[in-house]
């Protein structure tokens, strides 16, 4: 009795006691699921593009991160370095295509998979050989990026605001409408689909297979770096990053493989789910819930739609 | 002309169906094993402890894995969890009945991760690919919280963590500290010696089968009358079964005690890759990827050292970490290029070309 | 054989790196100084390797397996994960484990881990040492009773180690604990926790981290609005967690049994001997800091154990077991460490077979915004509460590894 | 249909009216499955050049080595040179090939299934430059031609009919404008009055824009009533070959290839199975 | 045109009935009030244009689409919504429009498959591949091996099916289907992509396997000599509705299925 009271009625009860904090919790809620979906959306967006799950967007987003905070502490200008670091990125995008995918057009999914975990080691390596392995501070002044905090007074009780979240907030929505916009209304962006839906068929319309890969890694590349500095002005910037390219697994299949759109969705629930369950469900079993949560957030999810919230139906035909 | 085919005709269909059909392969099996077994005599500490045992226990858990994602096509990111599973219930066995032959335990252990498997294969009649893979990281993620947070697991040790009792076989040590490096090995590889065995049985008959329909088409296996449910949750069950063993067997045949940690995320998709990159669907790639994403990578350790001296190239161990990290991926990709289905079939092809010798086709 | 093979084990790779390469460059720069200036240790060169193991227990015991054949004389795993797994081995391969201030704390207890050594304090030690802080600070420690103290620790043995102590603290002194554990897999991603600390409003906040960990704590303690002033820690962070704050890291607060600077006469030498010729990893304003003093005072031991060991036996060559040995008679006293050119930088200490951790005092320090300021005489920890725990901790340890050898080797006496 | 055949004899015609030649290539699969023996091929301006031959003969290996799809199956042409508009191709991508003007509709459909048919048409049109009137323009054509697409238009292609597919895979081929067809068995699965239609195409495109088209097809009536000239394929090397109305008197072909032994067809009924059965088995 | 050799067709032979089914999807109607009956031995078969449900109805009828209206009475027992495993174990096997076979097993295994129903070892037995399990083992690849001698493709017997030609493929599916003893054998397609001769072939089969096992088979088709040399009875579908049915004669002149099917007369 006591413990159904605690699991259904105290949490509630809070809820309705302290408004502020549930405000606040909503807040970083919201605030972690963009970011989460800023990780999410540069999966999505090699997934969409070429049906290759790709397992080295953690490392990534460090990549570009560690390149650009690099440049600067060389001497580079800010501006010039973001500049320089996207140039990288491209660089990587074409390396991507020409070394890995293009010998491995038409191979099963899981094989790319497990090409762009290969990847994922050669990227671990060099950045570390490159970089090396002590974290670094991402440089928001230098890039302008908001700083400071205001906290308001609502529904009874202090809130905070970060300056930089609402920055990061601004900026994953910009970058989303736009690639919605891309994916479904360009000649590129239905080509995207078609690779990501048969390589044979899309080679045999014409589809070049070599720039669509460069255009999509390049671009999940800026979203890596953009994805790079906003954690990195957060939790700093360091190879430990990659791990929390983790959480971006049940953001993505929450709002499935292959909805932009989906990403920020799927950001958002967990976000919000994960930290609403372990500020008023957590302590009931000890806390640190929110390891989990999300997986089981997204697989509850996935038993009432099987391809995610927004993903392309499954085709089952025969 | 080592290796032919021609003179050897089957005469009934039970000899048709062995695994080895020709008598060169028999023969290559039989001295593989014998000298598996040599090796427990004239292998140093290093390579029983550090390379062999290791090596058997992933090639174990790899055949786990594969028969789910490879034979019934079902992905899995949770098999460091369900190893897990297999190292605690086998901790809380022993402990409980210690008198009990350890390696009963061990056996017995993988039922306790077969059933765990089976629930969380559950999501699988209406989950696919890599959607399939969030159960199985819920999974993953779950269980380990677990771990940490059930102090029952680990008998309330103020550690935390599992450690390893002594435990002898006909009275020779072959669990705790002063169990032999040589006892371990043999003990691990009969084991995967005769789990291999049952694999590999069991592939080849109706349930192999199913499960291969299961991969290569699910919806027209259930057409032909196949329970796609069950096949599953058996394939689950299965799987988890050997990863449980494995886990089990790296616990306190290899480590010896080991902290909740190892049988984290990494773990599961260390197991993965060693999987694909073995091939999917073969329990030969299963060894065969071990020992890439193991071995590989400690024998590059113990060469690159050596190959960069002569140039007066002193360099610091992080580096060469760095160079490890870099040559693996890079060899990764090169396999997958070679052969996308994996270092198996690869071997396979070898072999034909040596079928045909001299001639190239 | 003419040399002495010390193998350390180090990550300077993986999520870890951050804090583990400060440390095994003050670990090998050491020494590589004492190599350097007085050509290894008593007239001994040492072969100092690195072997990297990436915090990783798979790889770590691989390191193990491949130092072993060399005759290592002592063994640093640098991670707990890594330490369980050696303890076993190491009394078979007869190979001494320094896992200093960390590891299984039942090690302490020299006749049951005849091979183990953790000095100079263990987790409990740490604990006790903070809550008497808290205390003082407070006006004494019956000033605690309803106080709320919260405890942010890695969810994993070595985080939850602690608990046992605190929670029975708690309830003596009459204040509320509230535990806050961070998955490994969430160091950089703390908010959750952190909003759990709005909610809680504990008095204060004890920290048990390492890696990222660290520094993100204090990020999100910062951006949350925590007063730093009550944020406590045990002995990991370092420079890099507390800057990673910025200026609001100002008054954050942790444990600490040594020494931070240059100014010693030994780190003058490994400036002047290893850093200025180039044979360091450490960029030249790292040295000194606190995860890179740590380190020397890692090799400090060794060295000393490795002397002592030539002492003992009369070798000059000396094994894994004479290490052994030279490692329970460790005796660095104030005029022991003035002759090492430490002169006070840290506590005298000294081991014995029974006792092989020391327990030791630590201080309080604090950041400043630009560097750590001791702010606290050695705060001795509560012994008889941490001997409870100990006790227990062995038998149980005893208990459960039925087999578990008894101790053998003899005793000697500190000369 | 007669006359086409006799205007645009291949007897004659000087190699720079190839469009497409095929010389002597070997193919491997998997680089252990030989596959293709040495098959030669000439496809003149404006012809249509039908591939006939058994299941299994390589029909579709040497579409596909023609227009560098092999290296997606990992299969590779080891001998042999293939020449497209007087230049040789074997080393160019498929896209780029398609540029050329050279497209093949895969055996099997292969639709994109996630795109609408309407997307995947406009897929077809990929690798245009012209104006999106033009474009739209075309996809008005091809509903024209087959009806029922436009009827479909807005489904997920994945879910429409085997034969609303196999429109769709020739529609979005005929999208990119080309000047040559590879058609794998256009016919296949299609009603007798759409496979009516689609030679009906063939024919249109052929007369009116010089499309030459290089048809794999197992509807061998269809294919000698349309085609100028024809190859016979059997297990990876040309057995036969010939213009069409040659072929079509052949006694060989008559009896397996059309059915027609002795005068009149046969009933499927009163097939027996003492044929040739070891045709089967090199 | 065929022997006139039915001995025992009349009404109440009826196998499986479709009584005024219905199919949606969201706006689509794939199928409109359709009724037909099967009758035990005969072969009938399932005409129409593309896109007018054909593949659905099968899909109906073995419980992988599930009607929107109407039902199915099977061997008399009425199903609604049955799930296709348990169609198969009632005796429906079928073969598929667009291949669909076990693509890296080779042509036994698959065939094998086939005949995982009638396999009853248990797990432990497998484990071992002893005693029952090997016996029934071998027992099962006897049958096996005579199907694959009766489709006359021992030469293939060990080939991953993903390698051979379209085909054979289909052949295979065929034997695939055979091996599950149906009542009810729905073939889809089977000769499309087929040169005449390999049609004859096809078209042998399964007259034998209507012949000597008595298999009850439905056909769809679109070569309509095959059709018409064939079946017993014909059933004319348009747009999801039934425009004709009766014997191939009767089908061949109606004047609807002319006009919407068969353009000019055959
Ligand atoms: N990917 C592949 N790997 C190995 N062998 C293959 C592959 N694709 C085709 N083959 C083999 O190549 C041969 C020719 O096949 P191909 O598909 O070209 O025949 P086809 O003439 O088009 O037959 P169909 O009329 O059935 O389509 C066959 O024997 C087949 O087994
Ligand atoms: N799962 C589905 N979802 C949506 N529409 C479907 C689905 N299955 C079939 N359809 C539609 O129903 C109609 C009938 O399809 P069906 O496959 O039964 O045609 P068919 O008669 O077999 O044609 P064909 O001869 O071309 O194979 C088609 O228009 C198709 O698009
Ligand atoms: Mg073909
Ligand atoms: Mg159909």
């Amino acid at each position: 009795m006591d413990i159904l009271y605690k699991a259904f009625v105290e949490p509630f009860l809070f809820m309705s006691e302290a408004p502020d904090l549930l405000l606040q919790t909503l807040w970083e809620g919201l605030v972690s699921g963009v970011l989460y979906a800023l990780i999410a959306l540069g999966f999505v967006l090699i997934f969409k593009a070429s049906g290759v799950f790709n397992f080295a967007q953690g490392i990534m987003v460090v990549f570009a991160a560690l390149t650009l905070v690099g440049l600067y502490e060389k001497g580079v200008p800010a501006l010039l370095a973001l500049l320089l670091t996207a140039g990288v990125m491209l660089l990587l995008a074409i390396a991507v295509e020409r070394i890995v995918l293009r010998p491995l057009v038409n191979q099963p999914d899981i094989i790319l998979f497990m090409a762009t975990f290969g990847l994922t080691y050669f990227l671990v390596g060099l950045g570390e050989l490159v970089f090396g392995g002590s974290p670094k501070e991402m440089i928001a002044d230098a890039l302008y990026l908001p700083q400071g905090t205001t906290e308001l007074t609502l529904l009874g009780g202090p809130v905070r605001f970060q300056h930089l979240d609402i920055a990061a907030a601004v900026i994953a929505s910009i970058i989303i409408a736009a690639l919605a916009v891309f994916f479904s209304r360009t000649r590129i962006g239905r080509a995207l689909r078609a690779v990501a839906d048969s390589h044979k068929a899309a080679l045999s319309v014409g589809i070049s297979l070599n720039q669509i890969w460069v255009i999509v890694w390049f671009a999940a590349g800026i979203v890596a770096l953009v994805a790079g500095i906003m954690w990195g002005a957060r939790s700093g910037v360091s190879f430990s990053l990659q791990i929390i390219a983790l959480k971006a697994l049940p953001v993505l299949i929450l709002g499935g493989f292959t909805s932009v759109p989906g990403a920020i969705i799927g950001g958002l629930i967990v976000g919000v789910g994960e930290k609403v369950g372990e500020f008023y469900w957590g302590p009931l079993v000890g806390g640190g819930i929110d390891t989990w949560l999300a997986y089981v957030i997204a697989l509850l999810f996935l038993l009432y739609r099987p391809q995610g919230l927004f993903g392309e139906r499954i085709i089952e035909r025969i | 002309m080592l290796y032919r085919e021609a003179g050897q005709f089957k005469t009934t269909y039970f000899s048709d169906m062995a695994v080895f059909r020709l008598r060169e392969d028999r023969t290559g099996l039989a001295v593989v094993v014998v000298a598996a077994y040599g090796l427990a005599f004239v292998g140093t500490d290093f390579l029983l402890q550090a390379v062999l045992i290791p090596f058997l226990v992933f090639s174990l858990a790899a055949i786990g894995l594969n028969i789910l994602t490879g034979y019934a096509g079902q992905l899995s990111l949770g098999t460091g969890a369900f190893m897990g599973v297999g190292a605690y219930s086998c901790y809380k066995l022993m402990t409980a009945f210690p008198d009990v032959n350890v390696i009963i335990w061990i056996l017995v252990s993988g039922l306790f991760s077969a059933a765990v498997g089976a629930l969380f294969g559950l999501p699988s009649l209406r989950i696919k690919g890599f959607y399939l893979a969030v159960a199985t990281l819920a999974a993953q993620f779950f269980l380990q919280w677990c771990f940490i947070r059930v102090p029952w697991l680990v008998n309330y040790n103020v550690s935390g963590a599992l450690d390893a009792p002594l435990r002898t076989v006909f009275s020779i040590p072959v669990v705790g500290a002063t169990a032999t490096s040589q006892a371990r090995y043999i003990v691990v590889l009969t084991l995967v010696i005769a789990l291999t065995w049952l694999a590999s049985n069991l592939v080849r008959g109706r349930i192999g089968r199913m499960w291969i329909a299961v991969r290569d088409m699910d919806l027209a296996a259930e057409l032909i009358g196949i329970r796609p449910l069950q096949t599953k949750l058996l394939a689950f069950a299965v799987s988890s079964y050997y990863c449980g063993v494995a886990g089990a067997l790296m616990v306190f045949l290899w480590y010896g005690g080991a902290e909740y940690d190892v049988f984290n995320i990494n773990q599961s998709f260390f197991i993965l890759f060693m999987v694909i990159i073995g091939g999917l669907g073969s329990l030969i790639g299963s060894f065969f990827g071990a020992a890439l994403i193991f071995i590989m990578p400690i024998l590059l350790g113990i060469i690159l050292p050596a190959l960069l001296v002569p140039f007066g190239l002193s360099i610091g161990a992080e580096t060469i970490e760095h160079l490890r990290f870099m040559i693996v991926g890079a060899l990764i990709i090169f396999f997958l290029i070679v052969e996308p289905h994996g270092l198996a079939r690869l071997w396979q092809i070898g072999k034909q070309k040596l079928l045909v010798w001299p001639f190239p086709y | 054989q003419d040399s002495i093979y010390v193998p350390l084990f180090t990550y300077r790779t993986g999520p870890f790196a951050g804090s583990g390469m400060h440390i095994a460059d003050g670990m090998h720069d050491y020494l590589e100084m004492l190599n350097q200036r007085d050509g290894g240790i008593g007239g001994v060169k040492l072969v100092i390797e690195e072997c990297e193991t990436g915090y990783d227990t798979k790889k770590g015991v691989e390191c193990y397996e491949a130092v072993k054949g060399k005759n290592p004389v002592i063994v640093n795993p640098w991670s707990t994960g890594i330490t369980l797994p050696l303890i076993p081995r190491a009394a078979v391969d007869k190979i001494p484990i320094l896992s200093m201030a960390y590891g299984l704390s039942a090690s302490a207890r020299g006749d049951i881990f005849p091979w183990v050594f953790n000095p100079p304090s263990t987790y409990w030690d740490g604990m006790s040492m903070i809550i008497k802080y808290i205390g003082d600070k407070e006006g004494g420690l019956d000033k605690l009773k309803g106080k709320k103290i919260g405890f942010l620790h890695l969810d994993a043995s070595f985080g939850k180690e602690p608990i046992p102590l605190l929670e029975e603290l708690s309830k003596e002194l009459g204040f509320e604990v509230k535990l806050y554990p961070v998955a490994a897999q969430d160091m950089q991603n703390q908010s959750s926790q952190w909003l759990s600390v709005r909610r809680d409003r504990p008095d204060y906040m004890i920290m048990w981290g390492w890696g990222s960990m660290n520094g993100g704590a204090i990020k999100e303690a910062v951006r949350s609005g925590y007063p730093m002033d009550k944020f406590l820690s045990v002995w990991w962070p370092g420079e890099d967690d507390a800057r990673s704050g910025g200026a609001g890291a100002k008054g954050f607060k942790m444990l600490n049994w040594h020494g931070v600077g240059t100014t010693y006469p030994a780190l003058q030498d490994i400036m002047k001997n290893v850093v200025d010729k180039g044979l360091s990893k450490a960029s030249k304003e790292k040295v000194g800091e606190l995860l890179y003093n740590r380190g020397v005072y890692n090799s400090l031991l060794i060295a000393e154990a490795i002397a002592n060991a030539q002492k003992l036996t009369g070798k000059k060559v000396v094994t894994g077991e004479d290490v052994r040995r030279g490692m329970e008679t460790i005796k660095l006293d104030p005029a022991r460490l003035k002759a090492l050119g430490l002169e006070g930088f840290a506590d005298e200490i000294a081991l014995s077979c029974v006792d092989h951790n020391g327990h030791r005092p630590a201080f309080m320090q604090e950041w400043d915004g630009s560097k750590w300021v001791k702010i606290s005489d050695p705060i001795a920890p509560m012994g008889d509460r941490v001997r409870a725990q100990l006790e227990a901790a062995a038998k149980d340890y005893a208990e459960k590894n039925a087999g578990w050898p008894k101790r053998a080797e003899a005793c000697d006496k500190a000369s | 249909m007669e006359q086409t055949t006799q205007t645009t004899g291949i007897n004659g015609v000087g190699t720079e009216d190839l469009v497409l030649s095929v010389n002597n290539i070997e193919v491997i699969y998997d680089h252990v499955i030989l596959v293709l023996k040495g098959v030669s091929l000439n496809v003149e301006r404006g012809g249509i050049v039908a591939l006939l031959g058994a299941n299994g003969a390589g029909k579709t290996t040497t579409l596909k080595a023609i227009s560098n799809l092999l290296h997606a199956e990992r299969g590779e042409v080891t001998k042999g040179s293939i020449t497209f508009e007087g230049q040789r191709v074997d080393q160019l991508s498929p896209n780029e090939l398609v540029r050329r003007g050279c497209i093949q509709v895969l055996e099997g459909r292969h639709c994109f299934g996630h795109l609408t048919i309407e997307e995947n048409l406009l897929t077809g049109a990929f690798t245009r430059r012209d104006s999106n009137a033009a474009i739209w323009r075309d996809v008005e054509a091809i509903y024209e031609y087959f009806p029922r697409l436009k009827q479909r238009r807005n489904a997920m292609a994945g879910y429409t009919s085997g034969g609303e597919q196999q429109m769709c895979a020739i529609g979005r081929a005929m999208m990119s404008r080309p000047t040559m067809i590879l058609l794998d068995e256009p016919s296949m699965g299609l009603a007798p009055q759409i496979v009516e239609e689609i030679f009906e195409i063939v024919r249109k495109l052929n007369e009116s824009e010089r499309v030459s088209f290089l048809l794999a097809e197992q509807n061998t009536n269809m294919a000698l009533k349309y085609a100028t000239y024809g190859y016979i394929l059997e297990t990876g090397r040309v057995v036969m070959d010939g213009p069409a109305t040659m072929l079509r008197e052949n006694e060989d072909v008559k009896e397996f290839y059309l059915g027609v032994s002795e005068g009149s067809r046969k009933s499927f009924r009163e097939v027996k199975s003492y044929k040739r059965r070891k045709r089967w088995l090199s | 045109m065929r022997p006139p050799l039915q001995p025992n067709r009349d009404t109440d032979n009826t196998l499986l009935a479709v009584e005024n089914v219905s199919l949606r999807f969201g706006g689509v109607k794939a199928l409109t009030g359709v009724s037909f009956d099967i009758r035990k031995g005969e072969i009938r078969a399932i005409i129409g244009p593309n896109g007018a449900g054909k593949t659905s109805m099968l899909n109906c009828i073995n419980g992988f689409y599930h009607p929107t209206d109407g039902r199915i009475i099977f061997k008399g027992e009425m199903r609604r919504k049955m799930r296709p495993h348990v169609a198969a174990r009632g005796g429906i096997a079928r073969t598929f429009q667009n291949v669909a076979l076990f693509k890296s097993m080779s042509t036994l295994d698959n065939i094998m498959v086939g005949r995982s129903l009638k396999m009853k070892a248990g797990f432990f037995w497998q484990l071992l591949r002893y005693g029952p399990a090997i016996e029934e083992e071998v027992a099962h690849r006897k049958v096996v091996e005579d199907i694959i001698d009766f489709l006359q493709i021992p030469h293939i017997r060990r080939t991953p099916v993903g390698r051979l030609p379209y085909g054979l493929q289909k052949r295979v599916e065929l034997g695939r289907a055979l091996a599950m003893e149906p009542d009810l054998l729905l073939l889809d397609e089977p000769m499309a992509g087929m040169n005449l001769e390999e049609k004859e072939d096809m078209a042998r089969f399964i007259i034998e396997v209507n012949q000597q096992f008595g298999t009850t088979v439905a056909l769809i088709e679109h070569d309509m000599s095959v059709v018409m040399d064939l079946s017993d009875r014909v059933v004319v579908l348009e747009y999801g509705r039934k425009i004709a049915d009766g014997t191939p004669e009767q089908v061949k002149s109606d004047a609807r299925v002319i006009d919407a099917y068969l353009g000019v007369a055959h």
